[in-house]
């Protein structure tokens, strides 16, 4: 199973209203991405953090597992920045390049953190039909909400199908381990294609002409979240643009004290 | 007297020109009944139910609704799919939403009712199923046993007259198989008539009114429950005998337990411990 | 290799938006009316969405020892069209971004760009090429297969040195840069989805 | 005397970090049984299986192979897949290869066998298997039962000592059944070990040697065949009686059949008819 999606149905959040949540998590990553790295994006990631593990409920072992990925390409790929090259064979350390390259991971650490808030509390199963509303074809969210209940499916023959080669030895050498691949992909392709026909039977007989509309559960939006979340917002922008005044006034001051 | 909920006559069928599945297919469901269909794997049963939701068109024969052929139109499979529902072995060929109160509610929804009456379906068919408590939960993270519930329920929500079950108690252990069992009885007692598949004669013998057996292209209805015994109607369909009417020729035999008619396992088990000997052998 | 999310500084991956999202409508449209033609279609395109995802989850194993995961953008592309795979592709990088974390919303026009047009389009163009060329059915797939997969990292590594371009050369020596981290060490994991990809095909053709 | 082919110790095992699937299990399986694992869906068979085959590792406890600890390297794995063989309840999950014969030789081509040596375990277990007619069929053109039968000789074809099935009659028909049970006899004659999961407490019944219980995390080994009669062992495993130890009781009481031990319905129905007569009741 999915450890993002799993928590998503079992956390605190997991009747509120997609919307609100949207609110909150996109709110802060336009933060996260628009404010100066320092003090802004810090304060984002923080904000972010400790809102998902706090009220949202995330067990801290989710959010690592979920970090460490992302982080990993955040690491490798500020690498280069403090490197620059003139031309062929002459490189040179590029000190210069640390303010970005810290800039960047400290941007792109907060907001995996806002991504998070959103992924880990809003399960799909809310979002999906709810996307025709931003102007998403009925035809296309349709698709989506297929292709969510179809990759489950799938996830699970594929695995069952990796350990059934490796019980047969099916990874013991590089090529076997091609060999073994291939045929995953392939036997998953079939039971793909298999479902789809299946499945199109089935719904004939639930009565499908084209239209795969469903009632949705009603979710309320709170009053209170939303303006708690816009507070929350407020805070953070504000934070971000008083912090480095009072900063500036804190070590300004003393000098000026002493004269 | 009212006509029978589906009726075949000489219906044949085969999915190729010359190997009919089906040939000669007399069977009448009245409405009330709890009737199993016994049979081997690729025997028929299967064919047999797509016919009578007019999946599949009868190459021969009719097929007759509440006693008026069935149309194959729009609108006559629209009315018929209200009539009969057939809900399949796997569950996973018929559950395509994300939650089960979404997927509930696609049958209704896509019959045109207005939301409210949609909600209150939904509501009545998880009820009916005693998975009210699952309708907030993601298709996906539900056991098999679940999810052949809620595929239950996807069909109940259309308020079918009968309903039909292809194998439901497969791959179920014995707890889960009388569970569902008890479950289905509930919705024959609110008035549905229900017709299953199984292999399982035992299954077949002590829940059923009616048996129908279908092996080799032919229907049997009406086999009398003395016939699961054993014998060249149940060999020919490659099934094994019951227990429990050997069972009951054998109390027949033992002194002080004549009459007695255990009807699975468990009620042979209590009539041989304790209350059994209520009639003591003497 | 997904960027992830808040990587890009924002102008940027608006911009990413504005040059994906065309291609991502024009597929949206092809879908819509594929399906209002041949409402079966619906499912075979779930289906198809749900592989594509579960591909780009499997572990492939590289020559260096290390473990990757196909792009599967090739086989994508040969087995649907381009068009449509951009809009499958689309809710499959969504998918990824929500579900595993790979990827992000702010970077999804970029990643889309990259995965989803790019390389469906290579792939497409590239197969047919090679069978128009007379190239024998393995021999287009590999090429069609391994040069997409390499044209995704490639566009991958320019979109990252337009927006870190290098302090002394600028874009080129960023893109070098980039592309030495991001492209050159998938030169063998490329060959690696071109051969695997061969197998699945020869597969599925003999089924 | 040598050593169980393998022995779990104390064995416990968690997929999460406080919710234990499996505690305390001891169980020791030696060479040349016919084990039936007897348990409840979500009851741990299935994670006692993996354990078993090394696909998991012991939280505690340790297993054993041949006497000795399983070591989790690469070489120990390879070492124990080739003594032990674990099929899988869904074949669609084993085939992988677009022939029979391909997914067959798929074990002994990844054990870097010559090739002619690759053939003959191929022809050896298509034979067991009594499937040789199917060698150069595609697998997705099988039926269900061929389908089990081709990821049972993908198993075989590696030679283990031990094999072990997972629920391998779900799905078939009673005649399935019946031919699948006879083909495993055929194995266990050439010296396999057999192991399998199974709902059905009558097959576990008239099959197995040894019978093995597992439920609510608990696995019991030695179960008498007597336990399946009823009683709580079995009710607390959220399984029904089996109908041939209770028969067992019932011939008991019945004049002039005492004694008698049918284990099918197909038995009993034939001591009831004809030659059951042959010690006359008086």
């Amino acid at each position: 199973m999915l450890a993002l999606d799993a928590a998503a149905y079992a956390g605190p959040w997991r009747y509120r209203h997609p919307g609100e949540k949207a609110l909150l998590a996109v709110g802060l990553l336009g933060c996260a991405l628009l404010l100066p790295a320092w003090p802004g994006g810090a304060l984002t990631g923080l904000t972010a953090a400790a809102v998902l593990l706090g009220p949202a409920g995330l067990p801290p072992r989710v959010l690592l597992r979920a970090v460490r990925a992302p982080l990993l390409f955040i690491g490798t790929g500020c690498l280069p920045m403090l490197v620059a090259v003139s031309g062929p064979g002459s490189v040179r350390w590029a000190p210069e390049g640390l303010a970005t390259a810290a800039a960047t991971a400290g941007r792109a650490g907060a907001a995996l953190l806002c991504l998070l808030l959103f992924a880990a509390t809003t399960p799909l199963a809310d979002v999906l039909p709810r996307l025709h509303r931003l102007g998403v074809p009925v035809a296309v969210t349709e698709v989506a909400a297929l292709i969510y209940r179809m990759l489950f499916l799938l996830l699970d023959s594929a695995r069952a199908v990796r350990q059934a080669q490796a019980a047969r030895l099916g990874y013991r050498t590089w090529a076997a381990a091609h060999r073994s691949l291939a045929g995953q992909a392939g036997a998953v392709f079939v039971r793909a294609f298999d479902r789809a026909r299946r499945m199109e039977e089935g719904l004939a007989l639930r009565g499908y002409t084209g239209s795969l509309a469903v009632v949705t559960e009603a979710r309320r939006p709170s009053a209170a979240f939303v303006a708690g979340t816009v507070l929350l917002l407020a805070g953070v922008v504000l934070a971000a643009h008083l912090l480095p005044t009072a900063t500036a006034l804190l070590t300004d001051l003393p000098p000026v004290a002493d004269r | 007297m009212s006509p029978p909920l589906v009726e075949l006559r000489s219906v044949g069928f085969g999915y190729e020109p010359d190997r009919p599945v089906l040939t000669g297919v007399d069977l009448a469901v009245p409405a009330g009944r709890r009737c199993a269909v016994l049979g081997p794997n690729g025997g028929g049963k299967t064919t047999l139910f797509r016919l009578m939701v007019g999946a599949l068109a009868a190459g021969d024969g009719t097929v007759l609704v509440d006693g008026a052929p069935l149309r194959r139109t729009r609108s006559g499979l629209l009315a018929l799919r209200q009539r009969v529902q057939l809900v399949l072995q796997d569950p996973d060929d018929q559950l395509f939403a994300a939650t089960v109160f979404q997927d509930v509610s696609f049958g209704p929804v896509n019959l045109g009712l207005p939301e409210p009456e949609v909600r209150r379906r939904c509501a009545e068919a998880l009820d009916a199923l005693e998975i009210t408590d699952l309708a907030d939960r993601p298709t996906h993270l539900l056991s098999y046993g679940q999810r052949k519930r809620v595929a239950i329920a996807g069909a109940v929500a259309l308020r079918p007259a009968l309903l039909i079950l292809d194998e439901p108690t497969a791959g179920l252990d014995p707890y889960g198989v009388e569970a569902l069992l008890r479950t289905l009885d509930g919705l024959h007692a609110r008035g549905t008539t229900l017709m299953l598949a199984t292999h399982d004669v035992d299954l077949a013998y002590r829940w059923a009114d009616e048996l129908v057996l279908v092996a080799s292209g032919r229907v049997s209805p009406g086999v009398p429950g003395t016939a699961l015994a054993g014998g060249d109607l149940l060999a020919g369909a490659r099934l094994t005998p019951a227990w429990a009417p050997l069972v009951h020729r054998l109390l027949d035999r033992t002194p002080g337990l004549a009459g007695a008619r255990p009807r699975s396992p468990d009620e042979l088990a209590r009539l041989l411990a304790g209350p059994g000997d209520d009639r003591p052998a003497r | 290799m997904h960027i992830a999310e808040g990587y890009l500084p924002p102008v940027q991956a608006a911009a990413w938006f504005a040059v994906s999202t065309p291609f991502v409508v024009h597929g949206a449209r092809s879908l819509v009316h594929e399906v209002r033609a041949n409402p079966e279609a619906k499912l075979l395109l779930g289906a198809s969405g749900a592989f594509a995802f579960v591909l780009s989850a499997l572990k492939i194993p590289s020559v260096t020892g290390s473990c990757s995961h196909p792009t599967g953008v090739g086989l994508g592309a040969i087995l649907f069209r381009a068009p449509v795979m951009s809009v499958l592709g689309t809710i499959v990088l969504l998918f990824q971004a929500l579900l595993l974390a790979h990827g992000g919303l702010s970077t999804l026009g970029a990643n889309v760009f990259s995965m989803a047009v790019v390389g469906p389009w290579v792939a497409y163009g590239v197969y047919r090429l090679g069978r128009r060329l007379g190239g024998g059915l393995g021999v287009s797939v590999f090429f069609a297969a391994a040069l997409a997969d390499l044209a995704t990292y490639c566009v991958t590594s320019a979109q990252l040195a337009l927006a870190f371009p290098d302090p002394d050369s600028g874009f080129v020596g960023a893109l070098a840069k980039f592309g030495s981290i991001f492209a050159l060490t998938q030169i063998p994991l490329a060959v690696s989805e071109g051969l695997l990809t061969v197998l699945v095909i020869r597969l599925l053709t003999r089924v």
